[in-house]
């Protein structure tokens, strides 16, 4: 084989390819390109719990009853406004007028019974199950109105029909929302390039306010660094939650960006095996709380960015009680407390999930508990793995993991959850917090709830996950909290 | 194979050969790091402090410290412990195992035997050898001993052909016949006779695997499966400073150098040792 | 000639049939149900087993393992667990990233091979030879991973003329698509080209030396001539293998290349599928991968038979 | 006007003297023969004749080619001196052709390099020459490859290449060393035929003094880098004025005394009863299994106590074949072999180890047959892995020393490496090895052959003193006739895999009866023959 004519062919591609990078990519004004660091597993939020799944879809595409605001609060989704009886297990929703599915089909309340149902049923594969538990009956009074009656009060209901797998989806087109989404939001899908990107352009006949973007692209980098390149290169135009803190600094001395630092809902705790000897002892457990030294953590693992917490509640919500002194870091106590427990030369297994809080946080903390005397294991698992061992066989001693659904305190009431707590006393709270539907009430049964758990020192609660984005200066609206796992881009625009 | 035996000449000639040197050295220069870091370290690899983390190279800290405050020079000596004992132990594995599997086929050439262990040779070449390691080390999870494992079944195949075609060759000389004619069987020709004469062989290559078991292990610690902290490793260390790369250049640049530097040296070693035992090859053979 | 590559071809379907075998065994083994990895960390555990029936996880063994095979040699490879979607789909994707940029690797490493190699041979112990071996030396020694990390620092964060990575689709042009593989490209190539050029210096030098070379002097042809004529063919042959080896490492090998570059290739689409414990992909590309280097070893074999009279069949 | 002239020529490679005070000449049409053993620097004057001397080294003195003085030429020059005024074939006719290029384009390339004549020239004159050299068209078309040639055919194809230009010299370095007898004879006939009808001077190098003297009008004697003697061949060797050329002599034509003749009568050392040995032939497709190749085909015969037999034929003929089948290194596919009477291995029953300890084998290649690992000692004693009592401490020293000291080499050599020896000297350690358990029956497989011609006179007196000596017989295998005619009492001739004559040695030379024996016997150039007709065979030729 001659090898002259290669030779001219490849040079010309790699000149060629040098000289096309010159010109830097004009950004145009009407679309915007998203980072995310993980690929959802597919596109239907009511076929599977993957945070990514809502991060793209949640109110873009996909919209519920109801829906959470910016900060959090519940504002009305397809249901304009609703009625509740007085002994509150009838709720009577107004329906949006004039809207419709990206297919074309109407939005009536034939759709809202059938979302309802199919996540309630029997053989239903919809991950938040639990959400719709108390729901007895869906009646449709007429295409614009729909009665659904609760078996038993529950105060949080329009706080549960805002998530992300309570959203309504059309009955013809259900089945296939996990490649091809059908729903009834400002953008409707485009193209999923499977381990790339996820296009969706703007939905002509919406049924509310006209957003000011054509087109929204999510690409899916997760290793940390091709994303930190990505944005330095102009290739991405926002990186809500960007993986790696530690490059924040550089992003804030370029006029080019604009660092976005807010709080999200990830309760950032070390769980402990509470049923596993000598965890099972509270003595040892203390002794490990104390042992911690939650600012060294986060300026270590996450560069200055996260509030430490005392319980498992976040900081923003009105409702929080600062509980951090109780278990301040205290080297001598937490040896004192080993002694007392009469535990000496303490080996324990902490398993690690691939996040870099978990990884980078680990070692920091296996170094602080060698202070006193406490041998941390460390094997890093990936999340499948995670799942097998520690969530589902309880098969650990300490993990960390970082718990994003938003107030999900009560998973601590649940039998059998991983870090097997389970008190009765706290299931009582829990079981009156459903019922009281006055908010004084409601915030007093939550601090006694965060009470609890703190002086039980179930787990070591560490910090709370700053919401860390970075973003094009000339880009406006994007949420700086993320009060659920969502990219709502309905009020981002193009600064002039 | 006329090699010039007497061990007083080799060592001269050893010594004239440049790269020999030149590997030599470098190779020993990590392997006396690890051994050091048994007894001393500058400062204790593992313990952090998080106020003074990424200095970059300085007369307190000579090659600076990483996102945790922990000593470069510290973690890179422990590092050369950790890379050197997985590379040893993974080749060592190929070399016992695949050895005597080629020495077993080469006596039985054209037999079933000889049959299956090359069929089962192009299998595991044929078998992307990072891929399988990677899911080795996810199925059994990561650490140092499964990283070995992985590794070292990939070094069998590579032993096995190289002695079975070396041997194969000397079946047919005559003092092998000799041999035969003297009334010995396959096992002890194998072991008297053949094995001693294709140590040479054996060891230039294993320089070489050497080198690639290092690279290996990096790569699998890159991506998470090599040993696990708090064992420091130089796969990790590049895996940790791949996004400071920009904010600490030296976190990454002083591990790939380490790298760089140690296979390097024995690959040089490897080609020295490969012109030094065969005169034939004097002639600088690649 | 046809009985050698007859005997070829049969030993080498064995092996694929063994390969299969060994995979499905091994993939049995990975702990981590990809139903519950699914479903996330608060999933309603009837809905997880819902979805495993749904999947056609409890089938037995033996009855997966040939409902596999079978559906392999209609080119239908199953529906992947994660993506629902079917994998042969997934694959055909990432293959129009992997290929283009397995050969455009190849193609860089055999041009920068084959000079250095030829002239190292040519001038044998002179200061070019030691220079470029010196070259291949280093070259070998540095972690493609880590001198992608430098490429990108360089290339794309500092002097801005290569995207970091991704791949903006085949659609976008050839230009286009090419300048994204161009530094995976380079990164790949490194170690190959090194590898190569000692290759093809070793077997040259080996050729000089053959009886045939002297009496090529002997009738008068230059040095340079008598390499060219004589040498360059005899010491290809052996150099094929080596491409074909090499061929087969960077298909499957590009696996840390393309997460360090974020392309959506066969090494990544198989490393998240492994650690999403989505066993039908893992499976699929690996007896793919290994069916490729299956191929390409026969290819070699059948180029030897071209290029070497001696494996003709005799008069 | 002489067509070479070579005066002081002094050659150093890398600061050794290889060469020196070197004249010569070589008219047109006439023949010089160049004589010397290994390492006397024969082939280094043809490679600084032809400038393609190795790299490093330096010459000085003066050579003209064709009335040019090479030390004025640049490479270009000496590019177009090559193969046009002077041609070279070499000795090693297996790897001197280019595998991959087939026979007519590497003839035709002497031509196109030299006068870039169109392809089609070239191939015309290829074929006129591959005519000239005695390969015709029919059944050596210009697209064979040369794998598909024997040794004797591929060395007529270089000699087709060295002449394609019809070069005033030719140069043939050893040209047959590597062939038969018989390919030998029909190869130094072609040449001496090219001579005469091109006027072309030849240089014809060779160790074998009896090839040079039926052929070269004048001859030179090298050793150890200079000319010891030259001059008219006839006046050289009737004169033999210097000590070596006499030397070189009378060890050419040796023949060593032996006392004994054969005790027949006595049961048969060895005995070869209708052995056959095949070997598989790779199948031709997948379905046509091809017959197996019969190498040994029925071959029978007997050795008895002290006799030395020996088994000649050309290569190919099976009597290495048979030599491994005796040692039973391959399992025979017919007929049986029998030690001292007893089976000791037939077809379908592999060797009785016992057995074994009453005949070993010394090889060929002095320098193959040691593992370059162990000491003397321990190679020596590596029969005794045989015997069961195996012997310790002092009886097994002197078991050592007495072996060594047999063969003529020191006690002390026990301790030394193979390395550290020399060709003859190996050749005695290995038949040291042979000795030491005593057998009743050594094979020797081409023992002498790779020796020079002073040191195998030297072994074969060794042998001949042995056999008589110690009551020893030996099965001789050689492709030369002469060394079989000087050591053994009766000679088998092999052809294709059989026997086809067998005799007392002398009545087998002086009249052989079988057609083949003849015409084996009339193409061994003897050196006495020679020298007795004096010139007047080869002069009636010259003028026809």
């Amino acid at each position: 084989m001659t090898k002259y004519p290669m030779a001219a062919a490849a040079v010309s591609m790699l000149a060629l390819g040098l000289g096309l990078g010159m010109t830097p990519a004009v950004a145009a004004k009407m679309d915007v390109s998203i980072g995310m660091q993980l690929e959802p597993p597919n596109l239907d939020p009511t076929g599977g719990a993957a945070a990514a799944i809502d991060e793209v879809v949640y109110a873009n595409v996909f919209e519920g009853l109801t829906r959470f605001g910016p900060d959090g609060a519940i504002l009305p989704g397809l249901a304009e406004s609703w009625e509740i009886s007085e002994d509150g297990l009838s709720y009577t929703f107004k329906l949006r007028e004039g809207a419709s599915f990206h297919d074309g089909s109407a939005f009536d309340a034939e759709d809202v019974k059938f979302s309802l149902d199919r996540a309630r049923a029997e053989d239903s594969t919809n991950a938040q199950k639990a959400l719709f538990a108390d729901i007895s009956s869906v009646e449709v009074v007429d295409p614009a109105t729909v009665k659904v009656m609760l078996a038993k009060p529950n105060g949080s209901f329009l706080f549960n029909m805002a998530w992300g797998d309570a959203v309504i989806v059309a009955t013809e087109s259900a089945d296939g929302n996990a490649a091809n989404p059908v729903g009834t939001g400002p953008f409707k899908f485009s193209e999923w390039a499977k381990g790339d990107r996820v296009e969706l352009e703007r939905y002509a006949d919406y049924w509310g306010e006209a957003v000011k973007l054509d087109q929204v692209t999510f690409k899916f980098i997760s290793d940390p660094t091709a994303a930190f390149a990505a944005m330095m290169a102009g290739d991405l135009d926002a990186f809500p939650a960007f993986p790696a803190p530690e490059n924040l600094t550089q992003f804030e001395a370029d006029p080019r960006f604009e660092v976005i630092i807010g709080s999200s809902e990830g309760e950032t705790i070390l769980a402990m095996n509470n049923k596993k000897p000598p965890l099972d002892n509270i003595k040892v457990r203390q002794a490990i709380t104390h042992a911690i030294d939650r600012q060294a953590i986060i300026d270590g693992a996450m560069f200055g960015y996260g509030t430490p917490i005392g319980t498992h509640f976040a900081p923003h919500n009105p409702a929080y009680v600062d509980l951090t002194g109780q278990s301040a870091h205290d080297p001598e106590k937490s040896r004192a407390l080993l002694a007392e427990a009469g535990v000496s030369d303490l080996t324990l297994a902490l398993k690690l999930p691939p996040p870099s809080y978990a990884r980078r946080g680990g070692e920091i903390i296996a170094a602080q508990l060698r202070e006193v005397g406490i041998t941390a294991e460390i094997t890093n698992v990936e999340w499948a793995q995670w799942l097998e061992d520690v969530f589902k066989a309880k098969n650990f001693d300490l993990t960390i993991v970082s718990h994003t659904e938003p107030m999900d305190i009560g998973i601590y009431g649940r039998d059998d959850y991983y870090f097997q707590y389970g008190d009765a006393d706290f299931k009582a709270i829990m079981a009156d917090l459903a019922n009281a539907t006055d908010p004084d009430a409601r915030t007093e049964l939550m601090q006694a709830a965060q009470k609890k758990i703190a002086d039980d020192a179930v787990n070591a609660y560490l910090f709370q996950l700053a919401r860390t984005g970075v973003a094009n200066a000339k880009l406006k609206g994007l949420w700086p909290n993320s009060p659920t796992q969502a990219n709502d881009m309905t009020g981002v625009s193009w600064e002039e | 194979m006329r090699g010039d035996h007497s061990e007083h000449s080799f060592v001269r000639t050893a010594i004239g050969h440049p790269a020999f040197v030149t590997g030599f050295v470098l190779s020993a220069l990590f392997v006396a790091l690890a051994l050091i870091s048994f007894v001393w370290t500058p400062f204790d690899p593992t313990r952090l402090a998080i106020s003074n983390k990424l200095q970059s190279p300085s007369p307190q800290h000579w090659l600076g410290t990483d996102h945790f405050g922990r000593d470069m020079l510290s973690m890179i000596m422990v590092g050369a412990r950790v890379s050197i004992a997985v590379a040893f132990v993974a080749v060592g594995i190929g070399m016992i195992i695949g050895v005597p599997l080629g020495l077993y086929a080469a006596a039985r050439r054209g037999s079933l035997i000889d049959e299956i262990i090359m069929r089962g040779n192009d299998l595991v070449f044929a078998f992307p050898s990072l891929l399988l390691a990677i899911m080795i080390t996810a199925v059994f999870g990561p650490g140092a001993v499964n990283a070995i494992i992985a590794i070292g079944i990939f070094n069998i195949p590579v032993f096995a052909r190289l002695a079975r075609g070396a041997a194969l060759s000397l079946w047919t000389r005559d003092f092998i016949l000799a041999a035969r004619v003297a009334g010995k069987g396959r096992t002890r020709i194998s072991a008297e006779h053949i094995l001693p004469n294709i140590a040479n062989l054996l060891i230039v290559q294993g320089t070489i695997q050497f080198s690639l078991a290092i690279l290996a292990e990096a790569a699998l610690a890159y991506v998470g499966l090599g040993a696990q902290p708090p064992l420091p490793s130089w796969g990790r260390m590049l895996a940790d400073a791949q996004t400071l790369i920009s904010l600490a250049p030296h976190m990454a640049l002083i591990p790939g150098f380490a790298i760089i530097i140690t296979v390097l040296g024995l690959n040089l070693m490897g080609d020295g040792l490969r012109d030094l035992f065969d005169p034939k090859l004097r002639r600088g053979r690649g | 000639m046809t009985a050698y590559l007859l005997r070829r071809f049969i030993s080498l379907s064995l092996s694929l049939v063994a390969a299969s075998l060994v995979i499905f065994l091994v993939m049995e083994a990975v702990p981590g149900d990809p139903a519950s990895f699914m479903m996330g960390i608060n999933a309603d555990p009837a809905a997880v087993a819902a979805l495993r029936e749904q999947l056609g996880l409890n089938e037995p063994l033996p009855l997966r393992y040939l409902g596999w095979v079978a559906g392999l040699l209609q080119g239908d490879f199953g529906v992947s667990y994660t993506y629902r979607v079917p994998v042969s789909e997934l694959i055909a994707e990432r293959v129009m990233i992997s290929l283009p940029l397995t050969l455009y690797a190849l193609a860089l490493s055999t041009l920068i091979a084959f000079p250095a190699g030829i002239l190292a041979a040519a001038r044998r112990n002179s200061a070019t030879d030691l220079s470029v071996m010196g070259a291949t030396q280093l070259g070998v020694a540095i972690p493609n991973f880590w001198f992608a990390m430098i490429l990108v620092l360089v290339f794309a964060i500092n002097l801005r003329w290569f995207s970091a990575g991704g791949f903006p689709g085949w659609d976008a042009g050839i230009l286009a698509a090419m300048k994204s593989l161009t530094l995976p490209a380079i990164a790949l190539a490194l170690p190959q080209a090194s590898i190569l050029a000692r290759v093809m210096r070793s077997s040259l030098i080996d050729t000089l030396d053959e009886d045939f070379m002297r009496t090529a002097r002997a009738k008068g042809l230059s040095r340079s001539q008598a390499l060219r004529r004589h040498a360059l063919r005899n010491a290809l042959i052996p150099v094929l293998t080596i491409i074909g080896l090499q061929f087969s490492f960077l298909l499957a090998g590009g696996i840390i290349i393309e997460n360090v570059f974020y392309l959506p290739g066969l090494g990544r689409l198989v490393f998240q599928a492994i650690t999403q414990r989505d066993l039908i992909v893992v499976r699929s590309v690996v007896i793919l991968l290994v069916f490729a280097v299956i191929v390409v070893t026969f290819l070699v074999d059948l180029a030897y038979a071209a290029a070497d009279p001696r494996l003709r069949r005799r008069r | 006007m002489s067509a070479l002239t070579i005066s002081n020529l002094r050659v150093d490679i890398r600061g050794k003297t290889v060469l020196h005070d070197i004249d010569m000449t070589l008219e047109p049409g006439k023949i010089l023969g160049v004589v010397g053993e290994s390492g006397s620097g024969k082939s280094m004057t043809a490679l600084s004749v032809m400038q393609l001397l190795p790299r490093g080294s330096r010459w000085s003195g003066e050579i003209s080619v064709a009335g040019n003085d090479l030390a004025l030429m640049d490479e270009p020059a000496l590019c177009q001196m090559r193969g046009r005024d002077v041609g070279m074939i070499f000795q090693e006719p297996m790897t001197a052709l280019n595998p991959v290029q087939n026979i007519g384009d590497q003839v035709a390339e002497t031509v196109r390099v030299h006068n870039g004549a169109s392809r089609r020239e070239a191939m015309t004159i290829a074929r006129e020459m591959l005519d000239r050299v005695g390969l015709p068209a029919e059944n050596f078309p210009l697209d064979r490859f040369p794998h598909d040639l024997s040794g004797g055919q591929r060395q007529r194809v270089v000699i087709a290449q060295a002449i394609a230009l019809r070069p005033k010299i030719l140069i043939a370095d050893e040209p047959t060393t590597a062939l038969d007898v018989t390919t030998q004879a029909q190869i130094l006939d072609l040449l001496k035929q090219l001579v005469r009808d091109e006027d072309m001077g030849l240089m014809l190098i060779t160790h074998d003094l009896a090839v040079v003297a039926g052929l070269a009008d004048t001859i030179a004697i090298l050793k150890d880098g200079e000319v010891v003697e030259a001059g008219a061949t006839h006046s050289v060797f009737r004169g033999m004025r210097h000590p070596y050329t006499r030397a070189l002599f009378s060890a050419s034509a040796h023949v060593p005394a032996r006392k004994r003749g054969p005790e027949p009568a006595k049961t048969p050392v060895l005995s070869v009863a209708d052995v056959v040995r095949d070997y598989a032939q790779p199948r031709r497709n997948l379905f046509a299994k091809r017959p197996p190749f019969r190498a040994v085909d029925h071959v029978g015969f007997e050795i008895f106590h002290g006799e030395n037999v020996g088994l000649v034929g050309e290569s190919g003929c099976g009597k290495s074949t048979l030599a491994r089948a005796v040692l039973a290194l391959d399992p025979l596919q017919g007929g049986e072999i029998r030690l001292n009477g007893h089976v000791f291995s037939s077809a379908g029953d592999g060797p009785h180890p016992e057995l074994r300890a009453r005949m070993q084998v010394v090889f060929q290649d002095p320098y193959g047959s040691f593992n370059p690992r162990h000491r003397v000692r321990r190679l020596v004693t590596e029969p005794f892995h045989l015997v069961k009592s195996s012997l310790r401490g002092a009886d097994l020293e002197r078991r050592i020393d007495r072996a060594l000291t047999e063969v003529g080499l020191s006690s002390s050599d026990a301790d030394k490496y193979i390395h550290e020896f020399s060709g003859g000297q190996r050749q005695r350690i290995a038949i040291a090895r042979a000795l030491i358990i005593e057998p009743a029956l050594i094979v020797l497989d081409e023992a002498v052959s790779a020796l020079d011609v002073s040191i195998r006179a030297q072994i074969l007196d060794l042998l001949a003193g042995l056999s008589d000596r110690l009551d020893l017989s030996y099965l001789f295998i050689s492709h030369d006739l002469s060394v079989v005619r000087a050591i053994t009492d009766r000679v088998l001739v092999m052809k294709a895999g059989q026997i086809v004559e067998q005799g007392a040695t002398e009545s087998i030379f002086e009249n052989p009866q079988h057609p083949y024996t003849r015409k084996l016997v009339a193409a061994t150039p003897s050196l006495e023959a020679a020298l007795a007709g004096g010139r007047t065979g080869h002069e009636e030729r010259i003028n026809p």
